[in-house]
């Protein structure tokens, strides 16, 4: 029993007595116990992936646990990457929980939505670990039931929560009937279900197996990945679940669909074919463009955090997709760089996400709302949260020297690398994906200055945003914590470096993407550096100076009311929200997220040329849910309707049913 | 206790039981009968404590193997439930002195029934107990002496003797083969005979008989198109009584198709029984499918969703392997108390709510925690979600039917799942969550239902989940009555 | 002299079936379930005789009082009770009905060619007799809207089983055919409470008027 | 330690040329439309008299408002540190490379846009919404062109660039280069807020973009702007210029070397400002919503740049 075991054994215990404690202790402490309780399996799960990805590996298999299957772990450094990174998030959702949470929080005190959440944690920190199909699954159910409940917190009051459930839920479980049928029959074709025996078997299988396991999975992880068209239950539960619910599903759960795609694509199937990437780098293009143009739009601060996230996972699906397509050109070196880009991008959207879901549900606690047209001035109310929202807008942005830039920049060099022997489809696919992340990037750029700057800046636009308050001690140290890791990520990307090289050497592209990077990040194989600390000094370092000189030099601020062209006096009214912001973006992209309008003017009775008044409606529908979802499901109903007919309740219906069977089994006889 | 006197205690003690109750007061016979449904499960535990790695117990015309210990552990196990809760319906029903006699001596002799479907040796008298539990229950489904009660009663009647006699068809087929064979008597329908003597089987005459047996069987276990009667049945009965006839009659009727099918496959090849069973499987899971869809009757949920799970059952079957077949059982066994307790719930629920509608129900999760906390996680267990253990058997039938290379029906069942959970769900979602309208507290309600009345049902939930985790001592049994029906291949 | 007299009762035994399924009084119903009872019981004498077993005489005599005494009885007494003479409008009408059981019987002699096939004995040869019995009397539940109907097609397929039992291996064994018989009086008796039920309960005993219960 | 003076040495020129450059431009302006125009200091005049004026700010902003002057300095001085406009040797080689520089100036506008917002005025959030909608669809034609670029090179490393082309000129002179500068150019215009995407002159705050968003400063934090804004116009063009042009860039880091550099470094801007001051006599500006066309055109050239490298190359 190594470490890896030990800290694993710790989690796990913490999650069960976490749970129970959760549930007995009464409403008054309850929070405090239960994020206690989720920080602690947080901090295990992560000290283990620490160990994982510093290269201690550990196997186990304890065949008394789960019936017909037995449970059988496996943590190498691909896992202890996803270990480290959902326990990073849960410690830092643990801390804010205690306030979050609380008698007097926002959230959600009842005992289930709290002694869940250890538990959820501990099922997340499962599918990493497992070393077999059963154990996988397993924890992927789990995770899946754990955070429906916690999806469910607020079922009372909110119908949306409970419709988000049910979105949820449907899907989510679609996506793991995709998975279990994939999965069992890699296993069967294996001849095994141990992760070590599909490995062993995984090149020589079939392409028609290797490749039906592989859309199978593809469906079912891309799902749980948020990415689009598979996506339509992640805004609605991430927007209804409680934040602290929110940040660990949209931080860590649905990066786990990352990891079952690594896992199962690169890892058990050993690589593949061409399309198998071309159609993962599909998915992440039209996620990343998708999600970027609705989180503009949005005016739900959730939402738009949201749909952010189909948007990262997009960009860490088209790195995953040029690792697969750069392995299968023979060019290791862009493939080990893109598989660094995506793995790193996950921590980094992990860290951003968390503490702006976090900051959101601090907005929502203080508030009560999350429509970005409803909020503004919390600066001045809300200063910390503000400064924490800014740090993990700046991240999100991929903006230098934020977190995001890192891997986007890493990205954009894995997309940048020329193989002129890799094909046509390459050639042309390669500068649109640069396209895509450059357009992408740049129009979430302009999503995080709205919510950043309609949200949090100016004049509050609503009475609760007037009265806004800051929040506990307890969720600012989460955040803060969540800033540190973030700001840390940002400067020092390369002391990341060493785990990246040895999960790219561990699955067969032999390579250490980030072998050199010390200060500096540097690439084997491609010639371009970029040093992140020195980026953050500079910029820090001179606008300090600059501040410093400009007031050596000028003189004292004066406040006074704003000019404004001389139209004053300013009210809350005349200020841009974050409707009238994305205005124009939406303008320009019309065609693809085709808003509804409606125009209704009244006329008075005299006459019908004048305009007594006009209303003007206009809502953003996600436009994938409503062509391609709502007519399925409508579909499904019809059919539910249709088949009543089935059951009349007429008994000799019944006995005709029963007789033509028995026809058909004596007729059956008779031919055969 | 000599083992071939335990033979008889899961028939004595619930015959004994009924007739106590005719001597005893209605709180007392109640408990009594509790007794009886434990002692059927304390036989099956000492019966696999004997046969899961030695010989079979034999006694005249009763014999058990691994497999009967199994299936009396589950009736054991599901009656002790449903009887412990029947204890409480019928304290807050209160009905008649003669009728609650009544449906305390029908309740105990469907439990003997179903022991003597399992511990027969004798096929011709499995049959005749498969129809005495029809004939026990159908007085027991028209409990209630209502319009819609008597005509599930005469549906459920009318249907299960024409299937059943459809068995009993397929069962003097096999007695036909058997006597040409050169087989005598009584010996000539004994499984344990049939199942060592398969050389001198006509394979023709033992087809026509699989075909009919599996139809005939499959009226009862309400594999589709067979299972019109289900619904009704199950959702008139009395709470108790639904969830002994979902939770384990329909097991038992498929515990005599795996006893044929041992026989037949034995003779035939796996892949006659296969495509029938696989028809069968899919038939069944899309009309539970479907019919959940737009489904309006929470009791009639819980019957369709019985359907889906013979459904799977049947899918396993099909698949034939170790694998499939041991998770068979174990979805028998999980299956059996995930609907025992979601029946006991919901018969609570009707009790307080007047109606079965699920319209009629809103935002109980805030105004019956207890009860629908049970009920929610009852539904968990049957969607089949972990901590469970439909999770494990569902895996495991899954992963068999991949491995036996049928994806393709594997995908297209579970497909069908996914349509059936959705349903569930939603139904589901409607009627414990969200905020209570105030107007659908009816004047019936009188208050929650007290603590004692929750109890079996969380100890059902709490067995079902240990099972999830856990075989423990179950293992060798699941293995030892695995190899009963796989022996052959 | 005896393979002669049996083909004269199986003949009798289907023919007793086919008229049932064109008959509509009920009473007349119930006299032709009587003699299709007293032609299995003649076919289980036979068999009797054939085979020099007193076990199966003695069955014969219990099957006699069951199908055409008892059984027969009790349907009169529910007939008595529930004041229905004729089956009106059944849901196939009689001419097709008659064409149906014309290809039921062809179905159920090509069906029971294993059985055929298996004992070239008389007896044998006409055990698909019993089966086109099975499936007229299925197909008589199937389409007739009066209980008292329905419960004589539940026996049709009963007495079908029982021929086929005796023609093709001369008997199930004793003890089991104890339990078929009790099982089947039970059952007859609990569809005649039913009916009771349903006619105070509906005012009538038209099946279709069952679909309280659907969806 | 040489690297670190051309660093400083570098950003001290960019940051002093800066406002002569707009300076001169309007002067060329003044004189094609036939006026007098003002003088080529002026800028710097109009800075000191800024500079010594009392900062206002409104009643409503926060700290992002007095903050976004400082971090759009702090970033113009960075790019006109790390950009290779005297030496090719990269003065802070390995620290920033292309897409740090595009990702560097989005700081600047980004800081700019918040500042808008902060002030709680209409116009300062209609400056905000039109620039960053400007930005977003600028983005995507940046980093084609440095596709297109850095193809030739293997690197995205500004210097490596710069050097590259210097060392084999008739690369830079392929159809690929001339499509990528098509495409630069326009983005440059674009994120320069230049005319026809903007237009620095406007008085009309309907009509503004860059201008309606730092209405409401004043003094010291007005000036900072206004001298950041002249330098990204100058880092711009002078990249354009080092890019597309890349003779006289210094190769070493010996002194004369980065003289010659410095001088012929201001030639070209005076150049490529004259040129740009010259075209913008004769354009008007394009409404907002025409400006998306703009920039897809742009955006084409770029796709057709990476192309014409990927297959002509």
């Amino acid at each position: 029993m190594n470490e890896v075991a030990a800290a694993l054994a710790v989690a796990f215990a913490l999650a069960g007595v976490g749970a129970a404690a959760g549930w007995a202790v009464p409403a008054r402490g309850r929070s405090t116990v239960a994020g206690a309780a989720t920080a602690g399996v947080g901090a295990a799960g992560a000290a283990a992936g620490l160990a994982a990805v510093s290269g201690t590996g550990w196997q186990g298999h304890l065949p008394d646990l789960l019936p017909l299957a037995g449970v059988t772990l496996s943590v190498d450094a691909l896992a202890g990457w996803f270990l480290l990174l959902v326990g990073g998030v849960a410690v830092v959702v643990g801390v804010y929980t205690v306030g979050y949470a609380g008698r007097g929080g926002h959230g959600p005190a009842s005992r289930t939505a709290l002694a869940v959440l250890p538990v959820f944690v501990a099922a997340m920190l499962l599918v990493p670990a497992a070393g077999s199909v059963s154990t996988f699954l397993l924890g992927w159910e789990l995770m899946a039931v754990t955070s429906l409940l916690l999806v469910l917190a607020e079922h009372r009051h909110s119908p949306a929560a409970r419709t988000a459930g049910l979105w949820y839920a449907a899907m989510t479980q679609a996506g793991f009937v995709a998975v279990l049928v994939g999965l069992a029959w890699l296993a069967a074709a294996a001849g095994g279900e141990s992760f070590a025996a599909i490995r062993a078997a995984g090149p020589e299988l079939s392409p028609v197996v290797s490749g039906g396991v592989f859309l199978l999975c593809l469906a079912g992880f891309a799902s749980k990945a948020g990415a689009v068209p598979l996506h339509p239950w992640l805004p609605r539960a991430h927007a209804e679940a409680p934040s602290h619910v929110s940040a660990l599903m949209s931080a860590a759960m649905v990066k786990l669909g990352v990891y079952g795609i690594v896992r199962v694509g690169f890892d058990l199937l050993g690589g593949g074919q061409r399309w198998w990437w071309l159609l993962l780098g599909a998915f992440g293009v039209v996620s990343a463009l998708y999600g970027i143009l609705q989180a503009a739009v949005a005016t739900d601060l959730k939402r738009l955090l949201a749909f952010s996230t189909s948007e990262n996972v997009g960009l860490i699906l088209l790195g995953l997709a040029a690792a697969g397509l750069w392995t299968d050109a023979g060019e290791h070196a862009a493939a080990g760089v893109a598989l660094a880009a995506a793995l790193l991008h996950a921590a980094n959207h992990a860290g951003f996400k968390t503490l702006l879901f976090c900051g959101a549900g601090s907005v929502l606690r203080a508030t009560g709302t999350r429509d970005l047209d409803e909020l503004g001035g919390l600066s001045r109310r809300m200063p910390a949260t503000t400064l924490l929202f800014t740090v993990g807008a700046l991240g999100a942005a991929a903006l230098p020297p934020g977190n995001g830039f890192v891997s986007e920049w890493l990205l954009l060099q894995a997309l940048l690398h020329r193989a002129p022997e890799a094909g046509m489809v390459v050639t042309v696919a390669a500068p649109v994906a640069v396209a895509v992340v450059a357009l992408t990037a740049g129009v979430g750029v302009a999503t995080y200055v709205k919510a950043l700057g309609t949200g949090f800046l100016a004049r509050p636009r609503s009475s609760a945003a007037e009265q806004a308050v800051e929040s506990p001690r307890g969720m600012l140290a989460g955040m803060g914590l969540a800033a540190l890791a973030c700001a840390g990520l940002a400067v020092a990307p390369a002391v990341a470096a060493p785990a990246l090289d040895r999960i790219a050497g561990g699955l067969r592209t032999g390579i250490a993407p980030l072998g050199g990077s010390g200060v500096d990040v540097r690439l084997s194989g491609i010639a371009s550096t970029i040093s992140p600390l020195w980026i953050g000094v500079g910029v820090v370092g001179l606008a300090v100076g600059f501040a410093g000189a400009a007031r050596a030099v000028g003189r004292a601020r004066r406040r006074a009311a704003a000019w404004d062209c001389g139209d004053g006096p300013l009210t809350a009214r005349m200020e841009y929200t974050a409707t009238s912001f994305a205005e124009p973006l939406q303008r320009v992209f019309d065609n693809v997220l085709a808003p509804e309008q409606d125009v209704d003017v009244t006329h008075p009775s005299e006459s019908a040329y004048l305009v007594r008044s006009v209303q003007y409606r206009r809502r953003l529908p996600d436009r994938i849910e409503a062509r391609l979802y709502q007519p399925m499901v409508t579909a499904v109903d019809r059919v539910g309707r249709a088949a009543r007919g089935l059951a009349t309740g007429s008994v000799h219906r019944y006995l005709a049913y029963m007789l033509a069977a028995l026809i058909a089994v004596l007729v059956a006889g008779v031919i055969r | 206790m000599p083992p071939s006197l335990a033979l008889y205690l899961p028939l004595a003690a619930p015959i004994a039981a009924a007739g106590a109750t005719v001597l005893l007061g209605r709180r007392v016979a109640a408990w009594v009968g509790v007794a009886g449904a434990v002692t059927i499960l304390a036989t099956g535990a000492r019966l696999a404590a004997t046969v899961h790695d030695g010989p079979d117990v034999t006694s005249g015309l009763l014999r058990a193997d691994a497999l009967t210990a199994f299936m009396l552990i589950v009736i054991g196990a599901v009656a002790t439930i449903a009887c412990w809760a029947g204890v409480h319906h019928l304290a807050d029903e209160a009905p008649e002195p003669a009728a609650a006699r009544r449906y305390l001596i029908l309740v105990q002799l469907f439990l003997a029934a179903m022991s003597l479907a399992v511990l027969a040796d004798n096929l011709g008298v499995l049959w005749v107990a498969v129809e005495a539990t029809t004939i026990v229950t159908a007085f027991l489904v028209g409990h209630r002496r209502s319009r819609a009660s008597v005509e599930a009663a005469w549906k459920y009647v009318v249907l299960c003797s024409v299937g059943i006699g459809i068995a009993f068809l397929g069962t003097v087929c096999v007695y036909a083969a058997a006597v040409a064979a050169g087989a005598h008597g009584t010996t000539a329908l004994n499984w344990t005979y049939l199942a060592s003597h398969t050389a001198g089987l006509d394979p023709d005459l033992i087809r026509l008989a699989a075909g009919l047996v599996l139809l005939g069987f499959g009226t009862k276990a309400g594999l589709a198109p067979m299972h019109a009667w289900l619904p009704d049945a199950h959702s008139q009965a009395p709470a108790p009584v639904s969830a002994l006839m979902s939770g384990v009659l329909l097991s038992v009727a498929f515990y005599a198709i795996w006893r044929y099918k041992a026989v037949t496959d034995l003779v035939l090849g796996p892949g006659y029984t296969r495509t029938l069973l696989l028809v069968a499987a899919l038939a069944s899971l899309t009309v539970a499918a479907v019919l959940l869809i737009a489904q309006r009757d929470y009791k009639r949920m819980l019957a369709y969703s019985s359907i889906e799970h013979m459904g799977l059952i049947a899918l396993g079957t099909a698949t034939g392997s170790r694998l499939a077949i041991t998770a068979v059982l174990l979805h028998v066994l999980g299956h059996g108390l995930g609907k025992a307790v979601a029946f006991c719930g919901a018969g609570q629920l009707l009790r307080l709510q007047g109606s079965s509608r699920v319209a009629a129900v809103r935002g109980l999760a805030t105004r019956q925690p207890a009860l629908a906390g049970t009920l929610g996680l009852a539904l968990l267990a049957l969607l089949g979600l972990p901590p469970f253990s439909l999770f494990a058997s569902e895996l495991g039938i899954a992963r068999a039917g991949l491995s036996a290379g049928q994806g393709w029906a594997v995908a297209a069942a579970f497909g069908l799942v996914v349509v059936a959970f959705a349903a569930l769900a939603r139904n589901g979602a409607a009627m414990l969550l969200g905020e209570p309208q105030p107007t659908t507290d009816p004047p019936t309600s009188s208050g929650r239902p007290r603590a004692a009345a929750i109890a079996p049902l969380a100890v059902g939930l709490a067995a079902a989940a240990a099972l999830g985790v856990s075989l423990g001592p179950l293992r060798d049994l699941l293995h030892a009555a695995t190899t009963t029906i796989v022996a052959g291949h | 002299m005896i393979d002669q007299l049996l083909n004269l009762a199986c003949g009798l035994f289907l023919l007793s079936a086919i008229g049932v399924l064109w008959r509509r009084e009920l009473s007349a119903l119930i006299a032709l379930l009587t003699v299709q009872g007293l032609a299995l019981t003649g076919i289980a004498v036979l068999l009797a005789v054939d085979r020099h077993s007193v076990e199966t005489a003695a069955v014969a005599v219990g099957v006699g009082v069951l199908k055409a005494g008892l059984l027969p009885l009790l349907l009169r007494r529910v007939l008595a009770r529930v004041p229905e003479a004729r089956e009106t409008a059944p849901l196939v009408n009689v001419s097709a009905s008659m064409l149906a059981a014309a290809g039921l019987v062809l179905l159920a002699y090509a069906a029971a060619r294993p059985l055929v096939a298996l004992a070239p004995t008389s007896a044998a040869q006409a055990a698909p007799v019993g089966i086109a019995v099975v499936l007229i009397g299925f197909f008589l539940a199937a389409t007739r809207r009066r209980a008292i109907s329905q419960i004589i097609g539940v026996l049709l397929v009963d007495n079908g089983i029982a021929a086929v039992a005796f023609l093709a291996t001369g008997g199930v064994p004793l003890v089991v055919e104890l339990g078929v018989s009790a099982d089947l009086l039970l059952a007859v008796l609990v569809l005649q409470v039913l009916t009771a039920r349903l006619h105070a309960a509906f005012g009538d005993t038209d099946l279709d008027e069952l679909r309280e219960l659907r969806d | 330690m040489i690297a670190w003076i051309t660093a400083v040495a570098q950003a001290v020129l960019v940051a002093a040329v800066a406002p002569l450059l707009i300076g001169f431009m309007r002067a060329v302006r003044a004189r094609l439309e036939g006026r007098a125009g003002g003088r080529l200091v002026q800028p710097w005049r109009d800075l000191r008299k800024l500079l010594r004026k009392e900062p206002i700010i409104p009643a409503d902003a926060g700290m992002i408002f007095t903050a976004a002057p400082l971090v759009l300095m702090a970033t113009s001085v960075l790019v006109a540190a790390a950009a290779p406009y005297l030496s090719t040797g990269g003065p802070l080689s390995g620290v920033a490379d292309l897409i740090v520089v595009v990702g560097l100036l989005l700081l600047g506008t980004v800081a700019l846009a918040l500042a808008g917002l902060d002030t709680g005025t209409a116009f300062g959030g209609m400056g905000a919404s039109r620039e960053m909608t400007i930005a977003a669809l600028v983005e995507p034609t940046l980093l084609l062109a440095v596709f297109a670029l850095s193809t030739r090179v293997g690197s995205t490393d500004l210097g490596a660039i710069v050097a590259a082309g210097a060392a084999d000129p008739a690369a830079v002179f392929t159809p690929a280069s001339a499509l990528a500068a098509a495409a630069l150019a326009i983005a440059t215009l674009a994120e320069a807020g230049r005319l026809p995407v903007d237009n620095p002159a406007t008085h009309l705050e309907l009509t503004m973009v860059h201008e309606a968003m730092v209405l409401e400063y004043a003094g010291r934090d007005l000036a900072l702007v206004e001298w950041a804004s002249a330098m990204r116009l100058t880092i711009l063009l002078g990249l354009l210029a080092n890019l597309f042009i890349p003779w006289g860039v210094a190769s070493s880091p010996h002194p004369a070397a980065l003289a010659v550099g410095a001088a012929v470094f201001v030639v070209k801007l005076a150049v490529l400002g004259g040129l740009l001051a010259a075209g913008e006599v004769f354009v008007a500006k394009l409404r907002l919503f025409r400006v998306p066309e703009l920039l897809a055109g742009s955006f084409v050239l770029g796709l057709l740049a990476v192309v014409a490298s990927a297959v002509l190359a």
